[in-house]
């Protein structure tokens, strides 16, 4: 058993990069590893906008998450982050925001870290 | 009526870059300017045939690209180095375009009023 | 396996010189994404070389001889194995 | 007199692109001409969120877009992008919402198209 | 002028040979932001060539020989006796 | 104790890049990490002393870079090849810092336990 960090460093229109980053924390879990925390930073933080409107033939991109959360992957942004891009950080719905210090030390502890961008 | 043209380089699915593009030709097409669209780069695989994009979780946007010619946009030009260094030929691509070379590109982008590229 | 290397474009638009420069002939590449567009420019640059089954499927195309196909599951297992991953 | 219009591309974490087209902005002004509007497409929507929260010895955001605002320069969104990347287009403050028809009128009008990304 | 193309990042991080055989001898190249850093790289792609002044304070760096150094109004002035720009 | 390296590769003031490697360096030398910061391609511009950032609007950052030693921070690896593109010495660069060949950088990476870019 290893445990994974993921972290998130792309926007919400990069569809491509959450279905990715989704199937792979898939795996590591059906793998019997652990992921402490989904990271989301840079433009990853636009993921906990609460505004998001897309078409039923767009990706889901509030499933995707709230089905990583269900699993009790621990969804967390980058306050500094966040702030600099205008999102709403008393507003983020399942994403907890977050210092870069609580980021790092889950990471200092974990066995791999893999960027998804 | 201005000429106009769209210049694609990121690859298809690619942030929403394509899509953008296409979006962008579509409108000025409907407000009856003289649109063209240059596919150079990465950009040319937009126009592979027989891809699946909802398998990654993408909108199906390529079925745009092959209702082109039904919006009034036939002017579609498409980088012959790039389909070289994609090993995309002809046949394989979802619409008739004309492939052109970089002289010919040079001469295209010399004859329009207004270029964006996405 | 040392270090993974991870790529999700096509190798046009990375600054190619510098990040192939950095892998080493024992690392491994991996190649996701609109990165699996582009094996052929991908091919030469290390021992090991993967590319996601899925990313394949889903644009019509099939993995170059010099790449290995992997599924989800491989490529956790890949991760796993290596000492780290760097994603360019 | 020329019309000029401008469109933003980039995000609002991309300082520099802001202060280049303010700046570029300002000196179409001075040269008599005139700006029909200012368009936000791709990440350029962000600039229209009313949370941005920066530091005092950051750029100031705001303050530039209420400069070219008040010197009548019409600034307009791109709805479409803005609801797939989570802005609230019922708060956009100085920003008008619309879609991309008004734009290209406006650009199909226009002397010169200036993209700054 | 026919065609002013404005580059703002260092030409390493762009598609370069793709962008650089779409500019024809009689067109001008304008450097801004990031790519004032790397006026050695864009110096031989046309006939005329700029750079903004503020761009290169800025950086603390000046003009290369074969950049001319312009004022935000030569900027605008550029641009409106272009017939268009591209913003690569 | 983790051996961690941050590897910058965009020019200085490209978006907020340099700014997100700088955060990232100094949280994890916060917390007494072994943490490596490699300049590459742009990004070793971050470095050239004398520039002025607020005269672009931008946030003078660079002066951080200036302290990376009181923060504990002392292997900061800078690629020659970088350096020798954008037509830089060591004493134009801002700080004493480590210049390192291909082969030394594929070196450091080896060592390492996580890498992150940025």
């Amino acid at each position: 058993m290893s445990k994974f960090v993921l972290s998130l460093h792309s926007g919400v229109s990069d569809h491509l990069t959450l279905h990715n980053l989704s199937r792979f924390a898939d795996a590591v879990l059906a793998e019997g590893h652990q992921i402490p925390c989904i990271f989301l930073y840079q433009d990853g933080v636009y993921h906990a906008s609460q505004n998001l409107q897309l078409a039923s033939d767009e990706l889901n991109i509030a499933e995707i998450w709230q089905s990583l959360f269900n699993r009790g992957i621990s969804l967390i942004l980058c306050v500094t982050a966040a702030e600099k891009r205008g999102i709403d950080t008393a507003n983020t719905g399942i994403f907890k925001v977050a210092g870069l210090a609580e980021f790092a030390m889950l990471t200092a502890q974990s066995d791999k870290w893999v960027q998804f961008k | 009526m201005k000429n106009i043209m769209v210049i694609s380089s990121h690859s298809p699915f690619d942030n929403m870059h394509a899509r953008d593009a296409l979006d962008m030709a579509l409108i000025f097409a409907a407000i009856d300017q003289n649109i063209s669209w240059l596919f150079q780069g990465p950009a040319v695989l937009a126009l592979k045939s027989e891809q699946a994009p909802h398998e990654m979780g993408i909108k199906n946007f390529l079925k745009s690209i092959k209702m082109l010619e039904i919006y009034d946009i036939d002017q579609v030009y498409v980088c012959q180095s790039a389909l070289d260094l994609y090993q995309l030929t002809a046949t394989e691509l979802s619409i008739d375009v004309q492939i052109v070379n970089t002289e010919q590109q040079r001469q295209l982008i010399t004859q329009q009023d207004h270029i964006v590229t996405l | 396996m040392n270090t993974l290397h991870i790529f999700s474009k096509p190798l046009s638009t990375l600054n190619s010189i510098a990040v192939t420069s950095l892998i080493s002939e024992t690392d491994g590449i991996l190649l996701m994404g609109e990165a699996c567009f582009d094996q052929a420019s991908y091919q030469n640059l290390a021992s090991k070389q993967y590319v996601l089954s899925h990313c394949l499927v889903a644009r019509g195309i099939t993995a170059h001889p010099s790449f290995s196909s992997i599924s989800d599951v491989e490529w956790v297992n890949l991760i796993d194995n290596a000492k780290k991953s760097i994603t360019w």
